[in-house]
């Protein structure tokens, strides 16, 4: 459909409540209805209308409680003690409770993408109008939004029609965070599907956003070749001025790119980001410059470079205002949801807000205009910068200065007590103030840069400050290529791929996503992600991750995306760009329903991700997540049938969704075909699943990308990756190949002798391949 | 000694592991289990415990006491290097997610496991499947043998040195030898 | 504005976007502007919008700060230790996510009744039709929805018109979600500023949801003789069938009493209610019957003497399944948002699930359309009933098994260890074991029903049981009047009041609202609100707090809704109704400066807010508060300057807006008449204050009703029940009375020496009775 | 004795009271403190020591050691009853939150207070202003005298018997005496 704003105004008129005189009247949303696929059982679910589906899903992959604290302080009747089988006094179990904390984070980050959706599609639409068409890969997307066709049924044009889709999305979330209240819904099955359910809500407001975005700022459009990008602390002219930029929310630094446009400032001035706005800004201008993740904004604060930093919208350390006050760096906020305590100076002329800033009258300022926020935040870099010069000079400790303060070190231990990743911080600074400092540069890799154990110190030593100090060359070399996010995946190519994924000869997709949170450094996630590039999986990638990838270097010093293609196809590395974008990568897997299998899209939820998860071999890795958003990104993949893994930190998330390879009985599908339960093996074995090591992770992304619908030459291949990664990285064949093989014609010629001889000793028989699904109503659908 | 998480902030609730105070404790409960398993984690064959590594000891124990082990992990690569197979190969929440089975037969399916002994995983992974079983795992008794408190295990060493934790698993191994 | 559907079918028409052929719509929403009020400045307001008015009440009333945890476990980076400090993984700091955590309460708070209201509207207009004219009281009341027209500036005048109300809302609280998560707001006073906003939107949707029941069903429309109905377990006639209802949202309840009237059932059955659906129930058919406020769960249970249970949302006990099933009562489950597990039976044909229900093959069953529950609960009632008959017979412990199971206590103390009010269960169970049951029976008071000490027993003692058993013979005396809640306060009641209560003459209006999680038990509250009333107080109250006045005879066995008044006057007991009345409590306050002050309502809040603090004394007490609703209808009243205060088990919501008396200088208000700042001492002293006992609660709401506008009359009388409640409940006179006493007319006459010794005392000098504001940028409004 | 919370579930985290393990302990701070307040709940005047009740220790020990008294709830009642007159009545989070201010000149307006005895709260209140001093008065020391478990106090007793705590509330007016 797409809308138009319509003024009517009519004299007379008769009506079926009567003959209306002098009517006047504006429609603000008129459809047009120009989409013919019949709609589908589901348009707009409510909470429970995919419920069945969920409990389907649910069945199969129960979950495993990991309580994270033993009580409840929800409301104050508590705290309350819900070990064991106790209750709190609402009744709830530590089950349910689990299953609610998720749910609270989930709708957390499901709050979070559509809040900024809504906020990015107020913005645009006031500034491009509503009847800008959508557009987000120009001929060579046909389906522009399969997440909003699927969900809602409707077909969206129009920049205004996505905010129907938002309204649906804030109805939803609404109700689902009222499920959390004290006294509502405690039975953590229901709860689970009630995540779920949030996490589908997650990705329709994602791909809002992004589509909206990509339409508006014209940002690459499905484009394999999006340009190569700088990232890394090592790429910038610290000689120019700097601005900084942390968020998620681009429409403020698109207006300071503009602006320096605009006035013919462009390489005069660094603008570099930090985090999603960080890549956005570089699917704008592929001038603008990445920082790094999110864990990457102390050290650059600390560094002293950036003359002014600009904030909007999540994933910004919430003490910026403070480490940038410490080095007199203004900092302007640009959105109402992180004001951080600073006076709103929206609308007051720029001259009188820079020359507040720039004099040190301010520590900064809130500026809720994003046009204001460009003129402002240039001038004011432009201005302070020559006076800022002489603290840039000094951006690290010296190393004198360094001995020093690790001197002054009692070996007390609480920094490790405090650190995420159990850093051995003391014994690095024991050696570090003997003169031998290559085990704190070691912890530069690994280090998060939460200035945790900061905190902690009695000593009050500037820890992380030291680390990156002994980093320091490590950080200066961070200059790496990023291929910008090209948004959605073309109709065409899913077209070429979606016969050799959904028969399993490209072995799967792998979604490297998510935050930074990782337990030893990023440069696991690069390996991993090339290991797969090279194992002909379709690579995909975004936000921290995706600038992760990017910030590693082969032997001949290329990073990733230099080496890789940038095509939706088997061996490359597809970056879609920032979080948001991560509604391409499930957008891609309906689309090979649709546009692949000629599946109706519309309103048709169940029967589509019952297509995905019996056929496409799909792993999400989220190897650093850490976040609410996270959550909810996670559970939207779930309901598709995709399965995700995360990193050790994963078991906080309260539970995991793992299935039982003993229990043969959850293993059956019905054959369309036949109508016969046929047994398929534990295909995707788990749906969510923390892994403790890199090895392990890569050896379970080859097992969760097998699926009941793989063709024997499908399967074979897909079994040669999990076997051969087995091998190497856990130094045995694996003891469940008999549950993976179902004839003979699936064993890996390569590896025949072996698996046969496994087979016997398992007693395994022969079975068929069936037409699978797990959608016994399927029938009732259109 | 004290029952304080060994990271700071990891403070469970209000049950916690009582303290293996002195080696004879441990060695009493593995003796009384009829079906003691070891979840052992990537973390053992990194931690050095002065010319052994704390894998060694893992391996050393399994066989005296005759006890299944599960690899997580990567583990398996590094009992294999030392000519020790285990019993299974697993993520650790899957094996953890077992032990709540009431009705699940153990590694080698002959019955439930009634003891499992954690040691080498990463602290918060160790800290969150302990709490699992603690909650969920009401018949099955736990212990971490790893040299920091945690606090979800049935049994648990407080923070200890390394030597002192040298000192406590050389002696659970000498126990064993009467 | 209204509402219209009007279908329009045009051949041809000219617009601007061209010319138009065969062109049919329909205009769902046609607004027609009835309102002449000018729109005021902030009509829909952002979160940003009103926070200067908010950074105002904030900077008088600086949160005190009461960790309920060291530790924040919101994201997977944490746990994260804050005390002291610290900062979290983030950056965020303790107050931060103090803050943080009231936000994420209140904005389920605010989730629970927008979401309430949402699926109502949505029911009532499938069922009445979107046209439906709101009528909240007749020709009685022409500001039919004061909260709506003051946060929205519209006037809502159909069903219809509140969606849009609702779509408002519900972006207002994803947004507001969205600042919850990791990365995003962490200053403390903008997370404040979010809060009250969250409060704002929580008032408009109660309002949302009453005003289109009443309207709908015909509730009682602002009728200060609404019927009195029957409250108590001891009102019900056990011999017939009985169903218990239980939770917040009344369609299910009122097709249960529709089927039962076209039936010619009413007097056969007993309808039965606990939570608000019990009190929304009666203002339906004065039939119904109210067992009690959310703590009469398990012990109405228990009885065994309901013969179905029907649940929809909120406020209802998570393990109702299971304490329903060891009586083999059926449960069905009626909303979406607390599914209970059950099997989705909606529209399965009334009679299978009937069948199901009664056999026992299931225990109960969802269905999601509440004119099929009518039919389902009914009959299913009519027919378990006889087969149960003996059940009800036992329905409690004898005295001898009674006995018996105290004897097993081993005095381990677990239980009351376990107790949210520390109750000395072992002593009490002790004295029972040696036949002294008196202190048992005396426990039956103050328990509020959680059973967290049944949990707890390692003996499996049935502890709750026991001490109803013990109670049983109060227990069965319960049967009391409540007057059904009237719903909003007719404009002309507000007219006579206006005055007095601006001008501190009616000495303030006293709220007691909120659940039931009491120190000691009811009675308090009951007593509270009687010397309210006995002062000449307005005494209004809603929920669980109205049906505990209720629960309560005086000396001539008289409940207090038999005594006093119901129309909103001096010394009246105002019952408004349920939870979500709430907003006629918030609305009469708005209505003072509307109609009687004649001030602009429409999208004016900080013109009206400023007004309602600095001239009307209106007091909330929410003495049993528990829930995240409690949170957000308390910002709502905060927000417009109206000061709660909790019981002693408030100081868990993380954090007091306290007033600071000794700070003179907090205490300034502007004078509008001369533009003078002027001195006007600490009132209302606290905005959100817990208090311990009952006696410091009776002297605080003397205390708290004072304004800046009270005239010295008024002020003289407001300080004579301050002093009188100080002196007789605390046993002195206070020592801070000079701060109260402006000019030596405020001072009451009969205690005039002992106050002028003491002004003396105190260096105390005459000041001037402003015209107050606290808005120095008033004149900036129309 | 044990650091375990009175009420359960009421674990406060990493931060937790030191145990006043003999009566010494109290005696010694309260001795030590330039500006002691005592801050007083309604309990105190509701509980059997024996023929006394709790709040005529506090009356004593006020006295004895020359403590300010702060009568929160409606204890002020009770205490001009029994011929005490409190240095100031206040809701208990108000003297709370002036404890959080380091300007704030004491109830007598002489100077900040320096330590804070807590007695007679209902256990949560106490425990959630104790939770605010801890985390927001770094200059203060607060001790409960309850005869529970505090964590959020600097000291506290844990939780001990009746006669216990009158043995140690005696010893430390006796203390005093010397
Ligand atoms: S759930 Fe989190 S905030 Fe609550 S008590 Fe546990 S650790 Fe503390
Ligand atoms: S929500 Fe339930 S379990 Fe949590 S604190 Fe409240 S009553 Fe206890
Ligand atoms: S800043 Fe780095 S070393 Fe310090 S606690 Fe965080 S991750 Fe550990
Ligand atoms: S906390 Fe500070 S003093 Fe203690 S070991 Fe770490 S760096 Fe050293
Ligand atoms: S939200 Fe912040 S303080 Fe809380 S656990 Fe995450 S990083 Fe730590
Ligand atoms: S049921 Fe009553 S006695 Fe038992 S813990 Fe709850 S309030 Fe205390
Ligand atoms: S928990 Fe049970 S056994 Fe222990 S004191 Fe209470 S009633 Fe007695
Ligand atoms: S007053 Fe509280 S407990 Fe009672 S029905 Fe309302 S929200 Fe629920």
């Amino acid at each position: 459909m797409g809308t138009k704003e319509i003024n009517i105004s009519i004299k007379e008129i008769e009506t079926e409540i009567g003959n209306i005189k002098d009517l006047r009247f504006s429609v603000g949303r008129l459809a047009q209805e120009t989409w013919d696929e019949p709609q589908g059982p589901t348009p707009f679910p409510s909470m429970s209308t995919l419920r069945n589906w969920d409990l389907t899903l649910l069945n199969r992959y129960k979950p495993f409680y990991l309580p994270f604290c033993d009580l409840c302080c929800l409301c104050t009747f508590g705290k309350c003690d819900l070990t064991g089988d106790k209750k709190g006094a609402c009744g709830i179990t530590m089950p349910g409770q689990q299953s609610r904390i998720v749910l609270l984070a989930a709708c957390i980050g499901a709050a979070t993408h559509t809040s900024h959706a809504r906020e990015l599609v107020t913005h645009l639409i006031e500034e491009f109008g509503a009847d800008t068409r959508l557009d987000p890969g120009g001929l060579n997307i046909k389906v522009e939004a399969p997440i909003t066709r699927l969900v809602c049924g409707m077909k969206p044009e129009t920049l205004g029609d996505l905010e129907m889709v938002l309204d649906y999305s804030e109805q939803q979330i609404t109700q689902l965070l009222a499920c959390t209240h004290t006294g509502q819904e405690g039975n953590p099955v229901d709860l689970e599907s009630k995540v779920m359910h949030t996490g589908m809500i997650d990705h329709l407001s994602m791909e809002v956003a992004d589509i909206a975005q990509i339409s508006s700022y014209d940002l690459p459009k499905a484009d394999p070749n999006a340009p190569l990008v700088d990232i890394g602390f090592g790429s910038v002219d610290t000689t120019r001025p700097v601005i900084l930029v942390i968020g998620h929310n681009v429409p403020p630094s698109v207006e300071i790119m503009d602006y320096m446009q605009d006035n013919e400032l462009i390489g005069d001035i660094e603008v570099t980001g930090i985090c999603c706005t960080g890549i956005d800004m570089t699917r704008y201008s592929s001038k603008a410059k990445i920082i790094g993740p999110i864990s990457w904004q102390i050290r650059y604060i600390r560094s002293g470079i950036p003359d002014i930093i600009v904030v909007d919208e999540q994933c910004i350390r919430t003490d910026v205002l403070d480490e940038a006050r410490a080095l007199k760096i203004p900092v302007i906020a640009t959105s109402g949801k992180n004001c951080l305590g600073l006076t709103d100076r929206t609308g007051d002329p720029p001259e009188e807000i820079i020359d507040d800033l720039v004099s040190g009258k301010i520590d900064g300022a809130l500026i809720m205009n994003p046009g204001e926020v460009g003129v402002v935040a240039v001038r004011t870099a432009m201005q302070i910068a020559p006076k800022r010069k002489k603290k840039k000079s000094g951006i690290f400790l010296s190393p004198a200065e360094a001995l020093e303060m690790a001197k002054e070190c009692t070996q007390c231990r609480e920094c490790r007590r405090a650190c995420p990743n159990d850093i051995h911080i003391p014994d690095a600074l024991k050696a570090f103030s003997r003169g031998e400092p290559a085990m704190l540069t070691g912890i530069y890799e690994s280090c998060v840069g939460c200035i945790r154990c900061e905190s902690a110190c009695p000593q009050e030593i500037p820890i992380h400050s030291l680390i990156v100090a002994a980093g320091e060359d490590t950080l200066r070399n961070e200059s790496f290529k990023l291929r910008a996010g090209r948004g959605a995946i073309q109709d065409i190519e899913i077209r070429q791929v979606g016969g050799p994924i959904v028969l399993g000869e490209i072995p799967g997709i792998v979604a490297f996503v998510g935050c930074a949170n990782y337990p030893k450094g990023g440069n696991e996630l690069a390996e991993m992600a090339i290991e797969f590039a090279n194992r002909r999986f379709i690579v995909c990638t975004s936000g921290c991750a995706a600038m992760t990838i990017g910030m590693y270097r082969d032997e001949d010093g290329k990073s990733p995306y230099e080496v890789y293609s940038g095509t939706f196809e088997a061996g490359a590395i597809v970056n879609v760009g920032s979080c948001v974008s991560n509604a391409h990568i499930s957008g891609a897997a309906v689309k090979i329903a649709s546009i692949f299998a000629r599946r109706n899209l519309r309103g048709n939820y169940a029967e589509i991700a019952d297509y995905v998860y019996n056929r496409v071999g799909a792993v999400g890795v989220a190897w650093g997540a850490m976040s609410q958003k996270a959550v909810s990104i996670a559970a939207g993949f779930w309901r598709l049938g995709i399965p995700v893994i995360v990193g050790p930190h994963g078991t906080k998330y309260r539970r995991m969704l793992l299935g039982r390879s003993d229990h043969d009985e959850d293993w059956y599908v019905d054959d369309t075909r036949t109508g016969e339960k046929v047994y398929v093996g534990p295909v995707p074995e788990h749906l969510f699943i923390a892994v403790e090591t890199k090895e392990e992770a890569m050896v379970m992304i080859a097992k969760l990308s097998m699926r009941p619908n793989d063709t024997s030459r499908g399967r074979a291949l897909k079994l040669t990756h999990y076997i051969d990664l087995h091998r190497r990285l856990l130094g045995a064949m694996p003891t469940d190949i008999h549950r993976f093989v179902r004839m003979e014609a699936d064993i890996p010629i390569t590896m025949k002798e072996d698996i046969v001889a496994i087979l016997k000793e398992k007693d395994w028989k022969e079975t068929v391949i069936p037409d699978p699904t797990l959608l016994p109503e399927k029938e009732a659908f259109p | 000694m004290s029952q304080e998480a060994w990271l700071t902030a990891e403070v469970a609730g209000p049950k916690k592991a009582s303290l293996i105070t002195k080696p004879e404790i441990a060695d009493a409960m593995i003796r009384r289990a009829k079906r003691p398993i070891f979840v052992v984690g990537s973390i053992a064959a990194e931690i050095d415990l002065e010319e052994k590594k704390l894998i060694d000891y893992v391996i050393a124990m399994a066989k005296r006491y005759n006890i299944q082990v599960v690899a997580t992990g990567n583990t398996n690569n590094e009992f294999l290097k030392r000519g020790f197979t285990p019993d299974a190969v697993m993520p650790a929440v899957d094996i953890g997610n077992r032990l709540t089975d009431p009705r699940w037969q153990g590694v080698d399916g002959k019955g439930p496991h009634d003891l499992a002994i954690f040691v080498g995983l990463p602290y918060q992974m160790g800290w969150t499947i302990l709490s699992g079983l603690k909650n969920f795992a009401p018949n099955l008794k736990t212990i971490s043998l790893d040299n920091v408190y945690q606090p979800n295990a049935r049994w648990s060493f407080s923070n200890i040195s390394i030597k002192n934790w040298i000192m406590n698993l050389e002696a659970i191994l000498v126990n064993r030898e009467d």
